[in-house]
């Protein structure tokens, strides 16, 4: 028995790490680092129908335990993603989600028809939630009523389990999960980066060409851990869990909080081998807290909790 | 291509604000070609969470030490100009593609401009190239005479010219003011620094074959991300990674 | 002249820099620490209308870069505050902002009489934003409609001008600010802290009693900076900008960001000479930049700009 | 009440995690109250923004030194015990309402009763009790032999008894299983740990007089932020600030 396994919609994974899409490229980067095949599962960089080039640079930001991103979505194209990136996967034998975006519903739909027939793939994640493009679907990220209709549309064109990837911009996360459960996802990915923007106080100006960008890493930890906790005790759909992870405590912490499986993004360009330095310490640790198998983590934080003070 | 815990043999303040890091360990002996970089975190437990590009200034294979020459300007940079002898420094690389012998042995002439924190690579380049008998001069331009550094260094390679902008050492002006001379003997041209410069040169130096090597923000560092990109029309998708595609292009393949 | 002061409705600074409400009690706790008289003013914790006890503890918990705290608008209530609390900074002869909680508008519109009638108050803060309460406001905070009709009800009971306190926990942040402009407030405060939680990878449960908390310091300054910058180019009202500031550059960031005055929270915590150090600071800066008068700052990022890099 | 750059003197683990920490520096002065805590600044560009709590456990005025024992047990503490001698550690205080001298003066016996990292303030309110010709005894709780510490010091200021929860040294259980005994020549209790101990010591001690200290999260450490109250029905307000009205309270005054 293989006590970090996990069980989601489509990914049988044989522990809960994933890298984060737009964090691993398409995966031939970090192959160079070290053997993909111990991940849990990979998620690719978002699809679009066209190939797109992306935003002018300077693409990234550093900010206090974070950094801003305004990538803006760019790839090559679904059709040259299925022809030569995904392939380059196959000797891994691990589940591949492929991340997708869209300008229009009929993209969305378009690019989940084609990328969600690809043997290789094992979900698609909807991304309505980039906040880096005018069109990168935020628009159907913060509206729930047109994430419902979306959510509806793709999961009706896709041959694969969809997870739908949803904005921390927003006043209420559960209203939004309920929508899209209810619309038929087959899973939640929470979260994507809240925007955010740094100037250069010697100019004044924004340091992002984009102006403002995505804001990642162990800063939005709090965020995303409330979110998981929030939308997990309301809707019954698996959530891989994303936002600041960068140890296998961090892993802990937000299984605890409800997730099923994590992704690591931000961390991985701290430290390319944080990954397989997760998955190598998890098991040691539930040692620690006396856990056999790791899906039992998933949402313990909803039983009664004692303060940490007393329990010294 | 790998992860490296290097122990810092010294690390002082040879110019205003410049500092000569010394960092010794097995890792070193990678580090071959000029024109590629190391991937430095800063600190530890520092909020300031992303790598710094800084370019392999010198190597000494034997004793396993590198030299990297940084401006200790914005806060990653002064944390890392804290770090005492002794102290480790976690690094990346050598990443991305430097001045490969190829690029190097264009012919028998070559003229290296660098700008600023652009010119500590030129000197393991130069070191490289007059290994190989190539004749070698240099334009090293600094905002000032106090910003300059290892301007000896470089004189015992080859000619060497500089340029400052308020005019307190050298030729007053750009490195371009004082490119003219050199380019009579039409040699190849290795130039780095900030993209406003390589422009210029490329433009001082038309017709001339060469090199560039380019800056950008970096995330990953290592071509995952897509922070660096550079336009270019001489490739199919478009555009190259700085990181990993780069830092070093030949003259007129990107777009500056 | 002096070249730090700064004049924003009801509150003539001698520098832009007030302590942040909640952070700073009201005021003689840190007067052991250094003579008030040098800041620009000074926002007391927030008023309601009786006394409150707050939530259980631990109240507060650390983030990277930042921390939580679910206090819950303790305070001893409007009348005591004002008898007691606010007599004791008298003798610094600095603006007041008084920062007022409730649960219904009756409650809100009650404080706002009496607290305004204050002779040493020289305006209101106006907290819609408390995430930490079931009933501190943030019901308000998150629909425009119900903040633009509280504001509008508070402004009318008010002799003092009137600062609305957003949340940043909203979607969009620029509909709730025109809102309020709209409603009648003098100016704005921004941001109030967002929603974030964390738990004890050991017992997986909440480290804080109330579970959420929220999140403040330099973690979350990219998201203030964004909002600010977003707000003030949209919204002719001044801003008091806060949200992560620790250092005088901060402050010239968040005011080229569009505000006009800047509050610190979280770093007194880290350093209770925080503000002091700012004022001290921020004229060297302003030679560095070649900038007069400080109120030169506010919006400049809005004026086109160059890529750091090529301005090195 | 003050900030100040003390000089790390020394930083050894003397038992399992648990760190004798000596800071010196003109400061110290100042630091004359056992019961009183500094608030200290883990490191300087660390993403731990908050300074954590730690009580004087023993100070030297010549050599203007103070000692704090710590367990790195989280993140913070655990860059607090990478300090090596020469660096600078930022502390605020003396801070909080400790052992005064009333307090001391309560009788001619006093029972001093520590759990785990509450043991520390009790060695300099023992010593400063001795000087004062109070007769003091010990009883001192761990998890285990591993953890126990300054066993011999306290032994040189008074009877000390010794329990441990895996029964590894001295007495098998918590600190009231040892009391007993020492609680027959009636002494003033005073007693640091975490709250649930206080409360069974409290009961145990029942009609004795004494002075408890408490522990809790804290924000400022100076009273502005509301982070540590503590419910009491005492006083009109109905709380008090365990960082500035405490951390030491008459037993019985706050509701544990
Ligand atoms: C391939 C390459 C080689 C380089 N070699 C050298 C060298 O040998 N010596 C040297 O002094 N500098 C070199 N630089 C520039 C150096 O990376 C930056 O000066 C440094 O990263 C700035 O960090 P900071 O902490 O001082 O500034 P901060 O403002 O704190 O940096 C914040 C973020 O912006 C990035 N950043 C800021 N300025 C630059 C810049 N000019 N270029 C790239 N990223 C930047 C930082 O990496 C960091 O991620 C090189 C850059 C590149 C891309
Ligand atoms: C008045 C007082 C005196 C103390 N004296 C000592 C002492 O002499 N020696 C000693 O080892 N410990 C002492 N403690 C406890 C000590 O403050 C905590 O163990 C320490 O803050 C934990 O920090 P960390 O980095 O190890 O844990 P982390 O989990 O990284 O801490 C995260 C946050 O929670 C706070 N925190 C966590 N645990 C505690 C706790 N038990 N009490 C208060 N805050 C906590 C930290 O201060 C920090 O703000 C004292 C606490 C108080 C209130
Ligand atoms: C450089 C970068 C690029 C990203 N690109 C994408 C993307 O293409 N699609 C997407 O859904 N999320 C993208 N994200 C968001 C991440 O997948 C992740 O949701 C977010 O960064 C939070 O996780 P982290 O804090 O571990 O980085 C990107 C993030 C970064 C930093
Ligand atoms: C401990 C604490 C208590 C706070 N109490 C209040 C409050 O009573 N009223 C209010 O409007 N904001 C309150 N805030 C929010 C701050 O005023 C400020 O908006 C926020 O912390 C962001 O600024 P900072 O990052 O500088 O702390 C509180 C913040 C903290 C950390
Ligand atoms: S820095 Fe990530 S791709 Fe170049
Ligand atoms: S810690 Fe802030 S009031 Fe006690």
């Amino acid at each position: 028995m293989n006590r970090l396994n996990v069980n989601l919609p489509g990914l049988q994974m044989k522990n809960p790490i994933i890298p984060a899409s737009g964090c691993f490229g398409f995966g031939k980067e970090y192959a160079k680092w070290y053997d993909l095949s111990v991940l849990g599962g990979v998620t690719i960089k978002a699809a679009t129908l066209e190939g797109r080039f992306g935003n002018p640079t300077p693409r990234v930001a550093e900010t206090e335990s974070g950094m801003l991103n305004a990538i803006g979505l760019q790839n090559p194209g679904v059709k040259k993603i299925m022809e030569q990136e995904i392939p380059e996967l196959e000797p891994y034998h691990i589940p591949i989600l492929a991340n997708i975006a869209g300008s229009t519903e009929e993209e969305y739909i378009e690019v989940t028809k084609q990328i969600s027939s690809h043997p290789l793939v094992s979900a698609v994640e909807l991304n309505i939630s980039c906040p880096n493009v005018k069109e990168g679907g935020i628009q159907f990220g913060t509206d729930y009523k047109s994430a419902a209709s979306l959510t509806r549309k793709v999961k009706a064109a896709s041959s694969k389990p969809v997870y739908v990837k949803l904005s921390p911009n927003v006043a209420n996360i559960v209203e939004m999960a309920l929508a899209v459960e209810e619309a038929g996802a087959d899973g939640l990915s929470m979260i994507n980066t809240l925007i955010g923007m740094k100037l250069d106080w010697k100019t004044g100006t924004p340091i992002l060409a984009n102006k403002t960008g995505g804001l990642s890493g162990p800063a939005i930890k709090p965020v995303a851990i409330r979110m998981i906790y929030e939308v997990s005790s309301k809707v019954s759909l698996p959530i891989i869990g994303m936002g600041g992870v960068s140890c296998a405590e961090d892993v802990i912490e937000m299984m605890s909080a409800g997730a099923s499986a994590v992704a690591v993004g931000t961390a991985n360009f701290v430290n390319p081998y944080v990954c397989p330095e997760i998955i190598e310490k998890l098991p040691a640790l539930l040692d620690d807290i006396g856990i056999d198998q790791i899906s039992e983590l998933t949402g313990r934080s909803t039983v009664k909790w004692k303060t940490p003070l007393s329990s010294r | 291509m790998k992860k490296h815990l290097l122990t810092v043999v010294s690390n002082k303040e040879i110019a205003h604000r410049i500092f000569e890091l010394k960092l010794s360990g097995p890792g070193v002996k990678m580090m071959v070609t000029p024109g590629q970089f190391l991937h430095v975190k800063v600190g530890e437990h520092t909020s300031k969470l992303l790598r710094r590009p800084l370019s392999i200034c010198d190597v000494n294979l034997e004793k396993e030490e590198v030299t990297l020459l940084y401006r200790a300007q914005g806060e990653g940079t002064i944390q890392l100009s804290e770090k005492q002898s002794g102290e480790k420094v976690d690094v990346l690389g050598p990443l991305g593609n430097g001045f490969t012998s190829e690029t190097i042995n264009l012919g028998k002439r070559a003229l290296l401009v660098g700008g600023g924190i652009g010119v500590p690579p030129l000197y393991y380049l130069g070191k490289k190239m007059t290994d190989k008998g190539i004749k070698v001069s240099f334009v090293l331009g600094f905002q000032s005479k106090k910003d300059s550094f290892y301007l000896e260094r470089f004189q015992e390679l080859g000619e060497t010219r500089v340029t400052t902008i308020d005019g307190s050492l050298g030729i007053n002006g750009f490195v371009t003011d004082a490119m003219g001379p050199l380019l009579e003997d039409e040699p190849s041209i290795y130039s780095v620094g900030p993209a406003v410069m390589l422009k210029a040169v490329e433009e001082k130096a038309a017709g001339l074959d060469g090199y560039l090597s380019l800056e950008e923000r970096m995330g990953c560092g290592i071509g995952a991300c897509f922070a660096c990109v550079c336009p270019t029309d001489t490739r199919e998708s478009g555009y190259v990674k700085i990181c990993s595609d780069g830092p070093v292009f030949k003259m007129g393949e990107v777009v500056l």
